[in-house]
C-alpha cells in the first residue's frame, strides 16, 4: 500500500495502460500468429485452384510415386491458369445444381434445428423434471454416437418411412440432431433460475418466458450452435452417401469425395467455391453473435 | 459502422448468391449449348437394297487364229496381245525381199510346169485329130462299101425281078420250068448272099467306128487330161494348186507391201511369232472375233454370297464402251476362299473389253432391324449408339449408349443389324452434330 | 407438472413405435387388382389389323389376308365378304374397313421388275394404288382426285366414320375421299402422318405422332386443338398407339381444355393407385365419355376435357409392353374390357383382374461395385424373357462420381444387414469368403451340378471357388485371366516360374548392361503383374499369413526391380515415366493386358531387350494381339538388335495353375427371388450369353469363358456373330484373321484352362495390403523382411477383428 | 412441452435407431440367433479391440486437453481484441474446406516426401548444418498419431474458440470489470471468475472435443485407410471394418459398451459440474 503510494496516480495510471496495450498486442500478436498458422495449410487452396494440371503434377511427383526428392508446393503457380474455375463455374452445370442442393439442404437442417432444437434445448435448461439428468446424458450419449453404428438403424427407420433416397433422409434425422440442443442447452443455462422464477411469480407464462427471457438469453449460444451446424451441414459427406442414391439429390459434398490428382485443381477451386459462402456466414454469423452479446449487455 | 459493415456483409453475400444463381443458368446454357444435338429414328423393319457390284473379267468363249505364211520370214510383229484389231489392221509384216525371192522361185516353177503342160496338150491334140480322121476315113471306107454292096443288091433284085417276069408258060417244060426255077434259086442265093455281104460290111463298120471312136475317145481324154492336167493325180493338182494360191497370196502380198491385215474385228489374245521367225503353218496368232460370245468372270466375297443367286438379274457394264446389258447370273462356283460368278453374254456383247463390272440390286430378305448406315459405328466392333435416359446429379438426362450389334447386312444408305436386346421402339441416333461418347449427356 | 411430461412422453413413444410399424404394415400390402391379358384366339390366317364394330364384333385383316369377320360371340364369319387377292397386287400397305364391312386398301403392283416400277423406285416415287371393294364385295378401282391432294401423295391411313364415309391420312393432311368417283378433299393439314383416327359423334379426332387435331365433321372445321392430348402424343408416340372411344356416336365436347370443373373430376383418380383407378374404369366407361389409348408403356384413358391422361394398365405388366409388338388397334367393350390388336397376328383381351397385385411383384436386384456391361446386359435380355419381372441393376461405384469402395460396400452391407439384399451379387472386388461366412451367400452346388456333370464348364475353374472353411461353392466366376509372359525366346522360354523369369532377366541384363527390361516404368506395375500368382500362396491352412513366402516374394520383385533399374538411372526412369504420364499411369484396377497392350509397348519400350508380364484376357483379340505384338516388336526391334525371337508362354509364381477370376457371381441366401435368382443364373451360365462375353470390358479386357463350348466359339475365327460383332467379318474391319490363333495355340490355351485351379481374386485386403507395402520395398524404403513384418502386422489386426 | 417435438424426432431417428442397435447386439450378424452376450465376449476378447481402445484413449487424452486448453488460451486472448471476428473466422476455416480437399492438402504436406519433410530437410541442411535430416515417414511411424493429433488441432481450434467466446460472453462483465477495479491480478481474475463461470462450458465443450475426435476419423481414414499404421488404428476403425466384414453384431456390442462408457462419464461429470456449481 505504501510502495504505492509513493507512485504518482497518474504514472499508476500511465502503467496500466501501457500495460493494458501491451497485453493486448501481445494478446493479437500471438492470436494472429495462431490464426495464419491454421490458415497457412489452407493458403495452398487459392494456389491449387489457379494452379495448372502439369504444374502440380510436376511439384507432386514425389508424392505420386514418381520422382526422387520432396514435393514443393507454390503457393503462387509459375503458371497461373482460371481453367479450373472456368471448368467449374462456366462448364459445369453440376456444380450449381449440387450448390444448390447444399445451400437449400444446409438453410433447411438449420431452420429445422432452431425449430426443434431450441425448444428442447430450453426444456432442459428451464424446467426440472425427473428423469432430466437421464435424458440429457442420453442426448449427449447420442450425440457422440458414431455414425456407422447409427447408418443401419437409421436406415432402415428411414426406409420404413419411405425417406430413403430423398433429401429428407438427410435432413429430417440432422434436424433432430441433438448437438445443437446440447450447445444451446448450454447458452440457456447461463440464466439464471431466479430470473425464471421471478417471471413466472409475474404471471408470465411459459411461452413468454420462452419468447422474452429465453431467447434474447440464449441467442449467443444459438448463434454458436448454428454457425458450428452450418460447418457439420456444409460438407456433410457420409449421411448424404448412404441415404441418397440419386445422384440428382446429392450435396456438393459430394462432388468429389475422393481426389485423384487430375482432379485436384478442380477440386481446390470447387474448394474455393465452398470457402466463400462458409466465410459470409461466419461473418454474418459472428456479427450477429456481436449483437446478440451486445444487446444481452444492453439488457443487463 | 458495425451497421454499415454489417450491411455491406449481407449485400456482398447476397450478390454472391445471385451471381451464383446467374451463373447456374449461364453453365446450364453453355451445357446444353456444348451438348451434341441428335436425331434419331426407330429401327424400321425393312430389306435392304444392296447394290453388289464386282469387277471382272470378260473372257471368249472360243478364240480364233491367224495362221502364219508358211515358209515365210517375219519382217515385223505389228501387234501384241491384247490389242484391237479391226478389218485391215496390219499385223504383221513379211520380209518383202524373202517374199520376193519365193515369189519369182515359185512363178518359175509354174512357168516350166506350164509349158510342159502345154506340149503335153498339143500332142494330144494331135492324136485326136488324127484318130479323128482314122475315123473318119473308116467311115467313108466302109460306106462306099456297104454302098457298093447295095447297089450289087439292087441290081441282083432287079435282075431277079427280070427273071421272074420271064417266066416260063405253063406249059413250059420242065427243063424251062427247071432251068427258070434254077436260075431263080440262083438269085435268091446270091440276093440271100449280098444281104449278108452288106451285114457284115455293116457290123464289120460298126467294130471298125467303135474301135476308131475308142480311139478317138482315147485320144480325146488325153487330151482334156492333158488339158487339165490330170494326169499329175490328186498329190499333184493340189500342189500345183497350192502354188498357183501362194503365187497369188504372195503376189497380193507382195502387193501390200508385205503387210498381212486383218480379216475382221475382234481382239489379239495371243501372238505367237516375232519378227525373224519364220512362219510355220500353224497359228501365229489368236484372237477372238467380235462376233463371238464372251463370259463374264467375277468373284464375290462370302459376304455377298447369300444375297446374290443363280438366275439373278445383273447389269453389266464395261469400262471404255457405253454398252450396258442386263443378263442373268449363269452359275456360281466356290472356289478358292471366294465365289466365283459366271455370266454368258449374248454372241457380240462386250466385245473388245477385258473388263466389267458387274452391279447387282440385291434386295434381302426382310430384317427386323434396319438403320441408316450413319447411326453405324466402328469402335472395334459395330455399334450403334440409343438414346436413352440417365439419372445424373443434373436430374434425368438424355444420354447416349453404346450397344454393340451384329451387322447383317448394308447398303450405302441403311444397314441392317441384330442383337437380342435390339427392339422396335429403341432410339437409334442417327444424326449428331459433333462427336459422341458413350454416356454423353445429348439433347434432341 | 412432471408426472404430465413423462405420461406425456410414454403416450409420444408409444405413438412413435406405432407409426413406425404402422407404416411398415402399410408397405407391406400391395394394392390389388390390375389388368391382365389373355390371348384371343385369332380364326386361321396372319391378320394385322382389327376393326371393331360398336356392338363388339370386329373384323380383322392382314396385308395379304382376306377381310374376316367375328361376331359378338366370337365366332368368326370368314371370308364372306372378301376381297380378291389380286395376283398383280405385291404389297397391300394400309387398308381401312368400314363398320358394315366396306373396305378400302392401297397397294403397289406386284412386278419387280417392271421397268417403270423400278424407276419409280429409284425415284422415291412409291405411289400406291387405291381400290375400294364395298360391302357387297364389289370391286372397284379408286383413284383419288380432286382439289389439294397431289398425285405423289400416299394415303396411309383411312378410317370409316360410323356414316360409313371414307377418310383418309397423307404425311401432311386428312382428306375425306368419295369412294364413288374417287374425290378428294383436303380437310386440314397436319405435322406429321395421322397414325389413327377415331370418331366420336360429328367430331373426329385424328392422332399424329405429336398433335392431336379434332374435326367438326358437321361443321367442317378444324377445332382447337388440346394440350393434354398433344403431350401425351409427342411422349407416347413411339413404337405405336392406337386410340378407341367409349362411345363413338355421343357428340361431347372435346375442346374444353380449360374446364375446371372436369379438370377436377378428372383429376382425382390421377393421385390414386394405378389399380384403384383400373376398378372404376368398366364403370366409368358407360356413363363417362372417355379416349382410351393404347401404347408399349399401357392403356391410357382420357376423360374428355380433362387435364389428366391415366394410366389403367401398365405396359410392363401386360402384353401391351411387348417390345417385339406393336398394338394395331384398340376396342373397348361394354364391360370394361378391351381388346388390343397388335401386327403380327396377336390379338389380347385385357380384363380386369382383382386377385392380381397392382404392381410388378417379382424384382430381380442384381448389384455389382463395378458397371459390368456384360451383367446389365444379361439383366436387360433376363426382363425380356421374364416380361412381369423387373431387373434392377445396381452399381455401387459409379463412374463419375468416385465413390470409395469402402463407401459402397458399406452401404451394400446396411442394405444386407437390413434384409434387403439383392438377388445377384458380382463379387469382384469383394471379399467372397467374409459374405459367404456370414451366411449372405447361397450355396451354388446345387446349381452348378448339372453343369460339371455333363463337362460345360471347365470344373476345375468352379471347383477352385470352393471355399475351405465351407466346402462349398459360393460364387462362380464367369471369366477368367491367364498368366502369360511375352519376351524373347532366348532368355525365357516355354512355361516359367518367377524365378526362372528372374533368372532370364540377369542373363538380359549381363548382355545388355542398358536399358529396361521390364515394361514399365512403375514399381506398382511389377506388383500387379505379379502378385495374382503369388498371392494365393501367402495364406496357410490355418488362414493366417505366410511370412516366408512373402518374404521370398518381395526378394524375388526387388531383384527383379533392381536387374531392371540398373540398365538406366533415375532419371531415365523419370523421364520414361514423364511419357507414359499424360495417357498411361497405373491406378489400383488397372493391369497389364498383354493383349490389348501391344499398341504402345512399341513405341515405349525404353530398351534394347524387353519382357512383359501380364494376362491373357481376351482370347482371340488377346492372342492375335500377341501376335500383332510379336510382329510390332520384331520389326522395331530389329534396329535394336533385338537376340532372338520374340515368344510367350504361361508362367507361375508361388502358386501354380493360377487363373484370375473375374465376374464373380454370387447369389444371396437372402434374396426376395430365389427362383428368378436361379434363372439369372442359368441365363449367365448359357451359351448365348458366354457369347456375348466380349461385352463384359470395364477397362476393355473381357475374359476367358469358362463354359468350355463358347470358348471354342469365341476362337472360331468363322464364328459369324463375333465376327460381325466386332466387324471382322466386314469389309471395312480390321484384318485380324492373319493373327488368329492357331489351332496349336489353342489347344494350348485349352489345356491351360484344364489345368487353371488355383484362384486368385482381387480386390483382398492381403493384397491391398501387400502392393502398398510392397511399392515401398521396390522404392528402397524397406527391405523385403521388414516388408513382409510390415504387412504380418497390418494383417494381424485384420485377422485379430 | 417445449420438448416434445425435438424428443419425438430424437426418438424416432435416434433413439429408435440406438435401440435397434441394442437389439442387434444381442443377435447374431446373419442368421439373427439369440447369442446372448457372445458378442461382448468377442469384442472384449479381441486383440484389434484392445489396440484400438488403447489407441482411441490416447487420442483423446492427448487431444482433447490440448484443444480445450489451446482454445481456451485463445479465446481469452481473443476475447477483447478488436480483430476477434476476422481471427475466429480464418481460424474456423479448416472446418469449412471439404473433406477431401483437406485430405490432399495434408497429404501432401506430410508424405514421407511431402513439402514438411522437404522444408525441413532444406532446414536441417542450410539453417543447422546437421548434413542428413532423416526424412520422417509420418504415417507409417510413430509419428501418426502425432500427425492426426496435430491436424485434429488445426481443424477443431476455431470451432472451440468458438465455444469457449460464447461461454466467455455469457459472464457478466461486471463482476470482471469490479473484480479489476478490486485489483484482483490476471490469475485471481481467472481463477475466481472465469473458470467457475466457465465451467458449464466446459463440460460442453469437452465433450464437444469428444465428438470432434470421433469426427475426425473420416480423414484420418482418407489419409491412412482401413489400416493405418498401428498407433492411429480407432476404435472407429473397427468399427467400420467389422461393418465391411458384416460383423454388425460386435460391432453392435461395441457400441453399446462405447455407449455406455460415455453415458457414465456423461453422467458423473454432469452431476460434479452441477454440484460445483450449486456450491459455487
Amino acid at each position: 500500500m505504501g510502495s504505492r503510494a509513493t507512485v504518482p496516480a497518474w504514472a499508476v495510471q500511465a502503467y496500466g495502460k501501457w500495460q493494458k496495450r501491451r497485453t493486448a498486442w501481445l494478446a493479437t500478436g500471438i492470436c494472429v500468429a495462431v490464426a495464419s498458422l491454421i490458415c497457412a495449410p489452407l493458403l495452398m487452396i487459392p494456389g491449387g485452384s489457379m494452379m495448372d494440371g502439369a504444374e502440380m503434377r510436376q511439384i507432386l511427383s514425389p508424392i505420386l510415386g514418381e520422382g526422387k526428392g520432396f514435393a514443393v508446393w507454390h503457393l503462387i503457380p509459375v503458371y497461373p491458369t482460371i481453367g479450373h474455375f472456368y471448368r467449374l463455374l462456366i462448364e459445369s452445370p453440376a456444380f450449381y445444381h449440387l450448390f444448390w442442393n447444399t445451400v437449400g439442404m444446409t438453410a433447411a437442417i438449420l431452420l429445422g434445428q432452431l425449430a426443434v432444437g431450441l425448444p428442447s434445448a430450453w426444456a432442459f435448461a428451464a424446467f426440472r423434471f425427473r428423469g432430466r439428468d437421464f435424458l440429457f446424458g442420453l442426448y449427449v450419449v447420442l450425440m457422440l454416437l458414431p455414425f456407422q453404428v447409427m447408418l443401419l438403424p437409421q436406415y432402415i427407420v428411414l426406409q420404413k418411412l419411405h425417406l430413403y433416397n430423398h433429401q429428407t433422409a438427410v435432413i429430417l434425422p440432422a434436424v433432430f440432431s441433438t448437438f445443437p440442443v446440447f450447445i444451446m442447452y448450454r447458452g440457456f443455462t447461463q440464466i439464471e433460475t431466479e430470473v425464471l422464477e421471478a417471471a413466472r411469480l409475474d404471471g408470465a407464462g411459459e411461452l413468454q418466458i420462452f419468447f422474452h427471457i429465453g431467447l434474447p438469453l440464449g441467442k449467443m449460444g444459438i448463434q454458436a450452435a448454428m454457425v458450428l451446424s452450418f460447418l457439420e451441414y456444409w460438407n456433410l459427406v457420409e449421411q448424404p452417401m448412404a441415404f441418397l442414391e440419386e445422384q440428382a439429390a446429392w450435396p456438393l459434398s459430394l462432388y468429389l469425395p475422393q481426389i485423384t490428382i487430375s482432379q485436384a485443381g478442380v477440386a481446390f477451386a470447387v474448394a474455393v467455391m465452398v470457402l466463400i459462402p462458409a466465410l459470409f456466414v461466419f461473418a454474418l454469423g459472428q456479427d450477429a453473435l456481436e449483437e446478440g452479446i451486445a444487446y444481452i449487455g444492453v439488457k443487463a | 459502422m458495425q451497421t454499415e459493415s454489417k450491411k455491406k456483409l449481407w449485400r456482398g453475400f447476397a450478390l454472391f448468391m445471385v451471381a451464383m444463381l446467374i451463373m447456374t443458368y449461364v453453365s446450364r446454357m453453355v451445357y446444353v449449348s456444348r451438348m451434341p444435338r441428335v436425331k434419331w429414328s426407330n429401327p424400321m423393319s425393312a430389306s435392304i437394297r444392296n447394290k453388289i457390284t464386282a469387277e471382272g473379267t470378260v473372257e471368249a468363249v472360243n478364240a480364233q487364229a491367224v495362221i502364219g505364211m508358211d515358209g515365210l520370214l517375219v519382217e515385223t510383229v505389228c501387234v501384241a496381245a491384247g490389242d484391237r484389231m479391226e478389218a485391215g489392221t496390219v499385223l504383221y509384216e513379211v520380209n518383202r525381199e524373202d517374199l520376193l525371192a519365193q515369189l519369182s522361185q515359185l512363178e518359175a516353177q509354174e512357168q516350166a510346169w506350164q509349158n510342159q503342160e502345154q506340149a503335153k496338150r498339143r500332142e494330144a491334140a494331135t492324136n485326136t485329130t488324127r484318130a479323128q480322121e482314122d475315123y473318119d476315113m473308116d467311115v467313108i471306107e466302109l460306106d462306099r462299101r456297104i454302098a457298093e454292096e447295095t447297089k450289087k443288091l439292087e441290081e441282083l433284085m432287079e435282075d431277079l425281078d427280070t427273071h421272074m417276069f420271064r417266066i416260063p408258060e405253063e406249059d413250059a417244060s420242065d427243063e424251062i420250068w427247071i432251068a427258070w426255077a434254077d436260075e431263080r434259086l440262083r438269085f435268091d442265093r446270091e440276093i440271100a448272099e449280098k444281104k449278108r455281104m452288106i451285114e457284115d460290111i455293116q457290123l464289120e463298120k460298126e467294130k471298125i467306128l467303135r474301135q476308131a471312136d475308142r480311139e478317138l475317145e482315147d485320144a480325146r481324154r488325153a487330151q482334156s487330161a492333158a488339158e487339165s492336167g490330170l494326169e499329175l493325180g490328186a498329190s499333184g493338182i493340189s500342189q500345183v494348186r497350192e502354188r498357183q494360191e501362194r503365187i497369188a497370196l504372195l503376189k497380193e502380198l507382195s502387193g501390200n507391201e508385205g503387210k498381212v491385215r486383218a480379216k475382221s474385228a475382234g481382239e489379239i489374245l495371243e501372238v505367237m511369232m516375232q519378227s525373224g521367225m519364220r512362219m510355220g503353218a500353224d497359228a501365229v496368232l489368236r484372237y477372238a472375233d467380235d462376233g463371238g460370245s464372251r463370259i463374264f468372270c467375277t468373284v464375290i466375297t462370302q459376304e455377298q454370297k447369300p444375297l446374290v443367286h443363280t438366275g439373278d438379274m445383273v447389269q453389266l457394264t464395261f469400262p471404255g464402251s457405253a454398252e450396258e446389258v442386263s443378263e442373268t447370273i449363269d452359275s456360281i462356283v466356290q472356289e478358292n476362299g471366294g465365289y466365283t460368278v459366271k455370266i454368258r453374254l449374248e454372241p457380240g456383247v462386250a466385245a473388245g473389253r477385258f473388263e466389267g463390272v458387274m452391279e447387282l440390286n440385291a434386295t434381302s430378305e426382310i430384317y427386323d432391324f434396319v438403320v441408316p448406315v450413319k447411326a453405324l459405328r466402328n469402335d472395334g466392333g459395330n455399334a450403334i449408339y440409343v438414346l436413352e435416359e440417365k439419372e445424373g446429379i443434373l436430374g434425368t438426362e438424355l444420354c447416349v449408349r453404346s450397344m454393340t450389334v451384329r451387322l447383317l447386312d448394308k447398303n450405302e444408305e441403311y444397314a441392317a443389324i441384330a442383337d437380342e436386346l435390339l427392339t422396335g421402339d429403341i432410339k437409334v441416333v442417327t444424326e449428331c452434330d459433333r462427336e459422341l461418347e458413350n454416356g454423353m449427356a445429348v439433347k434432341e | 407438472m412432471m408426472r404430465k411430461g413423462r405420461v406425456l412422453l410414454y403416450i409420444m413413444m408409444c405413438a412413435m413405435c406405432a407409426a413406425l410399424w404402422g407404416c411398415g404394415g402399410k408397405e407391406e400390402e400391395i394394392p390389388m387388382g390390375r389388368y391382365a391379358d389373355r390371348e384371343v384366339k385369332l380364326p386361321p390366317g396372319t391378320f394385322e389389323y382389327m376393326h371393331p364394330c360398336p356392338d363388339g364384333s370386329y373384323y380383322l385383316y392382314g396385308l395379304d389376308t382376306e377381310l374376316t369377320y367375328v361376331d359378338v360371340q366370337g365366332e368368326s364369319k370368314g371370308k364372306d365378304r372378301n376381297w380378291e387377292n389380286n395376283a398383280n397386287i405385291h404389297v397391300k400397305y394400309v387398308v381401312g374397313v368400314s363398320d358394315e364391312g366396306a373396305s378400302v386398301f392401297a397397294y403397289t403392283p406386284r412386278f419387280w421388275n417392271d421397268e417403270e416400277l423400278e424407276a419409280l423406285w429409284i425415284a422415291g416415287d412409291t405411289r400406291y394404288l387405291y381400290y375400294y371393294v364395298d360391302e357387297k364385295g364389289q370391286k372397284q378401282a379408286l383413284e383419288p382426285h380432286g382439289e389439294g391432294y397431289e398425285k405423289a401423295t400416299n394415303l396411309n391411313t383411312f378410317a370409316f366414320s360410323p356414316e360409313g364415309e371414307l377418310y383418309a391420312a397423307s404425311d401432311t393432311a386428312v382428306y375425306r375421299v368419295n369412294v364413288e368417283n374417287g374425290e378428294v378433299e383436303s380437310l386440314f393439314a397436319t405435322q406429321e402422318q395421322v397414325k389413327s383416327i377415331v370418331f366420336s359423334g360429328d367430331v373426329m379426332l385424328a392422332a399424329d405422332a405429336g398433335k392431336a387435331y379434332f374435326y367438326d365433321r358437321a361443321e367442317g372445321k378444324l377445332l382447337d386443338g388440346n394440350s393434354t392430348l398433344d403431350e401425351f402424343l409427342s411422349s407416347h408416340s413411339a413404337g405405336g398407339l392406337v386410340m378407341a372411344v367409349s362411345d363413338r356416336n355421343a357428340h361431347v365436347k372435346i375442346m374444353e381444355d380449360n374446364g375446371a370443373g372436369d379438370a377436377e373430376k378428372a383429376g382425382a383418380p390421377d393421385g390414386e393407385e394405378t389399380g384403384a383407378s383400373g376398378t372404376n374404369a368398366g364403370d366409368d366407361s358407360k356413363n363417362a365419355q372417355a379416349l382410351y389409348m393404347a401404347c408399349r408403356t399401357g392403356l391410357y384413358r382420357y376423360i374428355w376435357g380433362g387435364s389428366v391422361i391415366e394410366q389403367i394398365a401398365d405396359g410392363q405388366m401386360t402384353a401391351l409392353g411387348d417390345t417385339q409388338r406393336s398394338p394395331s388397334a384398340l376396342q373397348v367393350l361394354d364391360n370394361g374390357e378391351f381388346r388390343v390388336m397388335f401386327s403380327g397376328n396377336y390379338m389380347v383381351e385385357m380384363y380386369y383382374d382383382e386377385t392380381l397385385p397392382a404392381r410388378p411383384s417379382k424384382e430381380l436386384t442384381v448389384y455389382s461395385l463395378e458397371e459390368n456391361g456384360w451383367i446389365r446386359y444379361a439383366g436387360q435380355l433376363f426382363q425380356k424373357e421374364h416380361p412381369d419381372v423387373l431387373v434392377r441393376y445396381e452399381t455401387g461405384m459409379d463412374g463419375d462420381n468416385a465413390v470409395s469402395k469402402e463407401d459402397a460396400l458399406k452401404n451394400l452391407n446396411t442394405r444386407l444387414l437390413a434384409g434387403e439384399a439383392p438377388d445377384v451379387i458380382v463379387m469382384d472386388h469383394m471379399d467372397i469368403e467374409q459374405y459367404a461366412g456370414k451366411g449372405v451367400l447361397r450355396e451354388l452346388d446345387g446349381i452348378l451340378q448339372p453343369y460339371l456333370d455333363e463337362g460345360i464348364l471347365y470344373r476345375n475353374i468352379v471347383e477352385g471357388m470352393r471355399m475351405t472353411d465351407k466346402e462349398k461353392i459360393y460364387s462362380v466366376p464367369m471369366m477368367v485371366y491367364l498368366p502369360l509372359w511375352l519376351g524373347e525366346e532366348m532368355y525365357l522360354e516355354g512355361e516359367q516360374s518367377l524365378e526362372d523369369i528372374v533368372a532370364g532377366m540377369e542373363q538380359a541384363r549381363q548382355k545388355h548392361p542398358e536399358g529396361a527390361i521390364l515394361y514399365t516404368p512403375y514399381p506398382k506395375d511389377v506388383l500387379l503383374q505379379t502378385i495374382p500368382v503369388c498371392l494365393p500362396a501367402w495364406t496357410k491352412e490355418d488362414g493366417s499369413l505366410d511370412v516366408e513366402k512373402l518374404t521370398a516374394y518381395y526378394r524375388a520383385v526387388s531383384r527383379m526391380w533392381e536387374i531392371d533399374s540398373a540398365g538406366f538411372d533415375a532419371a531415365g526412369r523419370e523421364a520414361w515415366q514423364k511419357n507414359n504420364m499424360e495417357w498411361y499411369a497405373p491406378t489400383d484396377m488397372d493391369m497389364a493386358d498383354i493383349g490389348s497392350n501391344y499398341q504402345y509397348s512399341a513405341q515405349q519400350n525404353f530398351g534394347e531387350t524387353w519382357l512383359q508380364l501380364g494376362f491373357l484376357m481376351t482370347p482371340q483379340v488377346g492372342m492375335t494381339g500377341i501376335h500383332v505384338s510379336k510382329a510390332n516388336m520384331a520389326a522395331d526391334w530389329q534396329q535394336k538388335e533385338l537376340d532372338d525371337v520374340v515368344t510367350y508362354g504361361a508362367y507361375a509364381g508361388q502358386a501354380d495353375n493360377v487363373y484370375w477370376a473375374r465376374t464373380i457371381v454370387g447369389l444371396c441366401e437372402q434374396g426376395k427371388e430365389p427362383k428368378l435368382a436361379e434363372e439369372y443364373m442359368n441365363l449367365l451360365l448359357s451359351d448365348p450369353m458366354m457369347r456375348k462375353w466380349w461385352l463384359d470390358k470395364p477397362r476393355n479386357h473381357s475374359g476367358l469363358t469358362i463354359r468350355k463350348d463358347s470358348l471354342g466359339d469365341i476362337l472360331d475365327i468363322n464364328n459369324i456373330e463375333f465376327g460381325q460383332t466386332m466387324g471382322f467379318k466386314d469389309p471395312t474391319g480390321v484384318n485380324y484373321p492373319d493373327f488368329w490363333p492357331t489351332e496349336e495355340e489353342k489347344q494350348w490355351l485349352y489345356q491351360m484352362m484344364e489345368d487353371a485351379d488355383c484362384c486368385y481374386r482381387p480386390g483382398t485386403m492381403l493384397e491391398e495390403c501387400a502392393t502398398e507395402v510392397g511399392v515401398r520395398v521396390l522404392e528402397g524404403g524397406l527391405t523385403p523382411e521388414e516388408g513382409a513384418r510390415e504387412v504380418e502386422r497390418k494383417m494381424a489386426i485384420e485377422m485379430e477383428e | 412441452m417445449f420438448l416434445l417435438p425435438g424428443l419425438a424426432g430424437v426418438m424416432l431417428f435416434y433413439l429408435l435407431p440406438f435401440l435397434e442397435v441394442v437389439r442387434r447386439s444381442f443377435l447374431q450378424s446373419g442368421n439373427s440367433a439369440f447369442v446372448g452376450i457372445d458378442n461382448y465376449r468377442a469384442v472384449w476378447e479381441n486383440g484389434a479391440f484392445v489396440l484400438a481402445v488403447r489407441n482411441t484413449f490416447l487420442y483423446m487424452a492427448v487431444g482433447v486437453p490440448l484443444l480445450m486448453g489451446s482454445s481456451l488460451l485463445l479465446s481469452l486472448l481473443l476475447r477483447n481484441l478488436r480483430l476477434r471476428r476476422r481471427l475466429v473466422s480464418a481460424m474456423l476455416l479448416p472446418m469449412a474446406v471439404p473433406a477431401a480437399v483437406m485430405v490432399l492438402t495434408l497429404q501432401i504436406l506430410i508424405d514421407r516426401q511431402g513439402v514438411i519433410n522437404g522444408v525441413l530437410t532444406k532446414a536441417a541442411e542450410q539453417i543447422m548444418v546437421i548434413p542428413a535430416f532423416e526424412a520422417i515417414d509420418y504415417l507409417n511411424t510413430e509419428w501418426a498419431l502425432v500427425v492426426v493429433v496435430c491436424s485434429f488441432l488445426w481443424k477443431n481450434t476455431g470451432y472451440m474458440v468458438i465455444l469457449w467466446l460464447a461461454g466467455l460472453a455469457a459472464l457478466p462483465k461486471e463482476v470482471e470489470e469490479a473484480a479489476q477495479v478490486d485489483g484482483a491480478n490476471r490469475w485471481q481474475n481467472w481463477h475466481y471468475i472465469i473458470r467457475p463461470g466457465l465451467s458449464g462450458s466446459f463440460f460442453t465443450i469437452g465433450m464437444l472435443s469428444v465428438l470432434q475426435i470421433f469426427k475426425s476419423y473420416r480423414e484420418v481414414w482418407m489419409v491412412a485407410g482401413s489400416y493405418p499404421q498401428e498407433h492411429i488404428y480407432f476404435l472407429q476403425h473397427l468399427l467400420q471394418n467389422w461393418y465391411l466384414k458384416l460383423e454388425f453384431d460386435r460391432m453392435a456390442a461395441l457400441t453399446v459398451i462405447m455407449s455406455l462408457v460415455l453415458l457414465v462419464v456423461c453422467l458423473c461429470l454432469q452431476k460434479r459440474l452441477e454440484q460445483r456449481e450449486e456450491n459455487f
